[in-house]
């Protein structure tokens, strides 16, 4: 009987989203109705098809589409990783000490409304090659999140979990490795969650405005030359793209937290 | 290993919050937890029980006044005293095992073996010895608080005290949670100071029940309750437990003034 | 005295049917079987047993917000829910949440005039007065009409829940455990509240509760709910005088009707105890 | 905290005042010294290229700024002006849309269905790469702009409504039938409110996100606003202009989303009393 539940429950799954999938039917219809019409306002929108056909035209095997992806991934690797080293110690050091916070914070505080794309002259000015200053704009992307989502984390420790451990005869070190540490990790997860989708924003406008080559440089060209299925091309890559960074950091977040599986509370905190 | 006495002597502690009145929460408090007895503290919730609790385990310091154990003056928190919190404090991320071995651990690295023997113990006699690798989120209500009381008693801690530790579980679970500690209690008689507002909850378990006066911020009546241990259920029909459930609601409602409903009135009182 | 304007006096008060009512959930969750169990009009009836034995899911059915899978529910003689017919909810039956759920963004005095006021059937001026006259009646309430939810005590919220479902003069009132997060004192102060409510509006009630003192005091029968699936075991007649008074608690015939209900219910909790234990081994 | 030096509960309330304010202001200062050292001090080329806090300020406040944008200048507030007004703009329509949309999803599993899974396919696409095709395809930069800043805002929104929705308690919905409340009831009494403090949040962060892509747009596609000021002053070699440009962003940025929370607090007096109950 039960495996009849079983299957059953998997047909009404299946079945519960059929609007999901006629949804994207209908989205996927009328951009290729409106692809096909003459369009009266503004450019002319190229329909699935022709994106598809040009995609398997000339961008599946060229290497040069594959380094762009290489090279997108490579400065979100750098500026992800960077704000990370950074920005969880600077985290976790405003939330631990008081006189730092007082003196650190409000200068930080000043800097997070800047979006992070009005740091590209500057960027360009500082940094010696072209490169290191797109990192350094994914970098601010990912860091004002990652610092204040942890900082706020350690603010939220629940002081009893102090209390007991400094009642058990813990040192202060041992308390931060132990305790201070392990507490943190569901709030860097959730900073690394919106970071890596912050940094993608920011990296694709940046190569954009002065990157040479990248997924953002390649629907930049679209737009230049002039081919809007290069620019669709572009946007569904750095979508495929930014999906998987996502799926990786939530790889990376299992790992970090085996007990959140199991306790509602941490799961699901995005 | 007979436990430790834990005496209070005139103390007093008043919170302060910006722009509000100082709030007074103790008032020359003086109190006695003898040795190896069950001493209950019993009030209405918002009395000062458990900032009580927290200033006789160490965790805030008294504004007048001190606190004894076992004659010598004590004010840093240590493992010769230990609390029960009133919500769960076990640390999610670790095991139950490592959280029951946390004391030892930190304390004393090298006994590794001997802890984890003890540790076992005391995890089977708390019928949670194929739950010792679960993390605390596997765990149901009543079987978190057992393996917080294993995480206290491993320590042998002279003075254990518990603030309301069954309040929130079903009722089904806190009798059946009640009858347990109370297993626990008659065999090594530990010291305990046990918090509670439930009447039937205090006069089940205690040895003594001391009644906190809200008004005076004080410890006002105290009532002896020569019930004969072992206690079992059935005792709550004896006569003689009617006759301290009467002083005990008398006194309780002596204590209580009328309800005033001012309007910032504080559902969670302290 | 009856409340000032009641629903024109209908033969309609409050008895129920439940008749061998079932509810299983998905394909194997089996809460309730063959469940059965009768209400007189006016009767003030406590289900007690250990938690998790399906008193919420008959309450969620009596209420309307469930339907079961077998049997029928009738109320004075018209059929309430039944497997095939839809439960919906109305003011006939009004709940009184366990967590309370008084409107947290509207003032004592919306959250009380609501239920006349999405009926339709009274103008606002009126439902303002009649719902100021029982806030008045039931504990001075009144004095705290233009607060929010959020600043009165839970003792006070529960007491304008209270005013809020009777206003509507419902046919049966339905109470989740809403003392159950109380200290003993304020929850010997809201059981005085409910005895005088109860007194100056008589209402059928369904009350859940696990305080086998507290079913007592109150109620004119309790009756004993197994463990899953849940089935009424046994019914136990209160004979105690009315108006009740906490004091009551010390007297022998008290003492000898708790001593039958704890037998009951502890062997139904231990053997819930055990299965739950293993469940999650 | 047990772990965090200074600050006893014991001193006074005014101390703690006077120390928090002294440490913030030698916070500021220090950055400016360390800023300042490294410009002109430090034998670096790249600080050298960077402007130095005293030549900021001096452009910032003069009354005939080199580079013609400072506090006295009718440029520098038209450029704000038209930053604030793509940003409201989009922000509004994001607004009036999202919200609704967000509402009805919460409440009706059949929109739901077909919203949710049109969201997450479009969602993984970053906002600021539709700046192109939005260029291709709307008639000038400015709609172009606007579009791609009202996408940002739209996702927090509606994400954020819904999520206000549904952590509504059942327990509200079933009160409200109880008492005879009717779906419209329901819709005006239990899921608007209910899901306010969620929608006020979600607001914020649509806003702060609509400022982070305006810049984008305005530097690659615009005549006029913040964003253009600074890619223009960088183009120009107006170094200080740049930093005046970043620093006036994040502080318009900060005031509009400041509103907002201000505005949400005004309209939701119940929930920031039951707040202050609490916590007090």
């Amino acid at each position: 009987m039960a495996a009849k539940g079983r299957t059953q429950n998997a047909v009404a799954r299946l079945f519960a989203h059929w609007r999901g999938a006629v949804a994207i039917v209908a989205f996927v219809l009328v951009w290729q109705i409106l692809g096909t019409m003459s369009s009266t306002f503004g450019g002319k929108i190229p329909t699935p098809i022709e994106v598809t056909q040009i995609f398997f035209a000339s961008f599946v095997d060229d290497p040069r589409y594959w380094r762009n992806w290489a090279a997108s991934f490579e400065r979100v690797l750098w500026g992800f990783g960077y704000a990370q080293l950074f920005g969880i110690p600077l985290g976790i050091a405003l939330g631990l000490s008081r006189t730092t916070e007082e003196i650190v914070f409000p200068v930080f505080e000043v800097l997070r409304p800047i979006p992070p794309l009005a740091w590209v002259p500057v960027s360009i000015l500082f940094w010696p090659t072209h490169e290191a200053s797109i990192i350094f704009i994914t970098f601010i992307g990912a860091f004002f999140v990652i610092v204040i989502n942890v900082f706020d984390g350690i603010r939220h420790i629940p002081e009893r979990y102090f209390w007991l451990a400094t009642s058990l005869g813990a040192t202060r070190w041992r308390i931060f490795l132990r305790i201070v540490l392990p507490a943190v990790i569901p709030s860097v997860a959730v900073g690394m969650t919106l970071g890596i989708a912050i940094t993608w924003d920011v990296l694709v406008a940046a190569e954009m405005i002065a990157g040479d080559l990248g997924l953002g440089r390649l629907t930049w060209e679209g737009y230049v030359s002039n081919t809007p299925e290069i620019v669709i091309v572009g946007m569904i890559s750095i979508g495929i793209a930014g999906y998987l960074s996502a799926r990786i950091v939530d790889y990376i977040e299992a790992r970090l937290m085996p007990w959140a599986q199991h306790d509602p509370k941490f799961r699901g905190r995005r | 290993m007979s436990g430790g006495e834990l005496r209070a002597e005139s103390l007093g502690k008043a919170y302060r919050i910006k722009g509000q009145a100082p709030v007074r929460v103790l008032d020359n408090c003086s109190l006695a937890v003898a040795a190896g007895r069950l001493t209950v503290l019993m009030g209405p919730s918002g009395s000062g029980k458990s900032t009580l609790a927290y200033i006789l385990a160490g965790y805030v310091a008294p504004d007048r006044g001190r606190v004894l154990l076992d004659g010598a003056a004590v004010e840093k928190p240590g493992p010769n005293r230990l609390m029960v919190f009133q919500e769960t404090t076990l640390w999610p991320w670790m095991t139950v095992a490592d959280n029951v071995l946390f004391g030892p651990s930190v304390r004393t690295p090298g006994a590794e073996a001997e802890a984890r023997a003890k540790a076992r113990d005391l995890l089977r006699r708390f019928g949670l010895l194929d739950f010792q690798d679960k993390f605390p989120g596997q765990l149901s209500g009543g079987m978190k608080r057992r393996a917080e009381i294993a995480q206290a008693l491993i320590n042998e801690p002279r003075v254990l005290i518990m603030d309301e530790p069954f309040r929130g579980l079903d009722v089904m679970t806190r009798e059946l949670m009640q009858e347990y500690y109370l297993k626990v209690f008659e065999e090594s008689r530990p010291t305990t100071l046990f918090i509670t507002s439930e009447i039937e909850e205090a006069i089940f378990l205690a040895d003594v029940i001391l009644f906190m006066d809200p008004r005076l911020g004080r410890v006002g009546r105290v009532i002896e309750v020569d019930l004969p241990r072992p206690r079992t259920f059935e005792i709550m029909a004896s006569a003689r437990y009617r006759e301290i459930k009467e002083q005990a609601l008398e006194t309780l409602y002596a204590h209580e003034e009328s309800e005033q409903y001012s309007p910032q009135q504080t559902p969670t009182g302290g | 005295m009856r409340s000032v304007a009641s629903a024109p006096a209908t033969a309609a008060n409050g008895a129920v049917t439940v008749d061998a009512v079932g509810k299983v959930y998905g394909e194997t969750m089996v809460a309730l079987e063959d469940c059965s169990l009768e209400i007189a009009a006016g009767e003030f009836l406590a289900l007690v047993g250990p938690s998790g034995c399906g008193k919420s899911t008959l309450l969620n059915i009596l209420a309307g917000f469930d339907h079961p899978t077998r049997g029928t529910v009738t109320l004075d003689g018209a059929l309430l829910a039944s497997a095939d017919r839809a439960a919906h909810p109305g003011p006939d039956r009004i709940v009184v949440f366990q967590e309370g759920a008084l409107f947290p963004w509207k003032t004592v005095l919306d959250n009380v005039t609501y239920g006349l006021k999405v009926q339709r059937q009274t103008a606002p001026e009126e439902a303002r007065a009649r719902a100021l006259d029982m806030l008045a009646r039931c504990g001075g309430l009144d004095r705290v009409a233009h607060q929010f939810p959020g600043q009165i005590s839970s003792g006070m919220q529960r007491r304008v829940e209270l005013v809020r479902a009777l206003i509507n003069d419902p046919r049966m009132l339905l109470l989740d455990e809403p003392f159950r997060a109380m200290d003993t004192v304020s929850k010997g102060r809201m059981h005085q509240h409910l005895l005088d409510i109860h007194a100056q509006f008589p209402k059928t009630v369904f009350f859940i509760t696990h305080d086998l003192e507290e079913a007592i005091l109150l109620a004119d029968t309790v009756a004993v709910m197994t463990t899953r699936p849940g089935r009424i075991r046994s019914r136990v007649a209160v004979d105690l005088p009315r108006p009740r008074h906490a004091r009551m608690i010390a007297s022998e015939r008290f003492v000898a009707l708790k001593e039958q209900l704890i037998a009951a219910v502890h062997e139904e909790a231990q053997k819930a105890f055990e299965r739950g234990e293993r469940e999650l081994a | 905290m047990a772990l965090r030096g200074g600050g006893g509960q014991s001193s006074m309330l005014s101390a703690i005042v006077n120390r928090r304010v002294g440490l913030m202001v030698f916070g500021f200062a220090a950055a400016f010294v360390l800023w300042y050292a490294s410009v002109n001090w430090l034998p670096f080329p790249a600080f050298r290229r960077l402007p130095d806090p005293a030549g900021v300020l001096q452009e910032w406040l003069s009354r005939d700024p080199a580079y013609g944008i400072s506090v006295f200048t009718a440029d520098y507030y038209v450029h704000i002006l038209y930053s604030t007004y793509r940003a409201t703009t989009a922000f509004a329509l994001a607004v009036v849309l999202g919200v609704p949309l967000g509402i009805m999803m919460g409440w009706k599993k059949t929109v739901r269905e077909y919203s949710d899974a049109l969201l997450t396919l479009l969602r993984p696409i970053p906002p600021l790469a539709w700046v192109p095709l939005a260029i291709l395809l709307f008639p000038g930069t400015e709609p172009a702009v606007i579009f791609v800043v009202f996408l940002v805002a739209f996702y927090a929104t509606t994400l954020n409504t819904w999520v206000g929705v549904r952590a509504i308690d059942v327990a509200y919905f079933r009160a409200a039938l109880c008492l005879g409340a009717r779906p419209v009831d329901v819709l005006r009494d239990v899921i608007i409110p209910g899901a306010m403090p969620s929608i006020f949040t979600g607001l914020q962060i649509a806003m702060g996100a609509a400022w982070f892509s305006l810049v984008a747009g305005e530097m690659i596609a615009a005549r006029y606003g913040l964003g253009y000021v600074i890619w223009e002053a960088y183009n120009l070699i107006q170094y200080p202009t740049i930093v005046i440009g970043m620093v006036t962003l994040g502080f318009v940025g900060y005031v509009c989303s400041a509103l907002i929370r201000v505005a949400g607090d005004r309209l939701m007096r119940w929930h920031q009393k039951n707040i202050g109950a609490v916590r007090g």
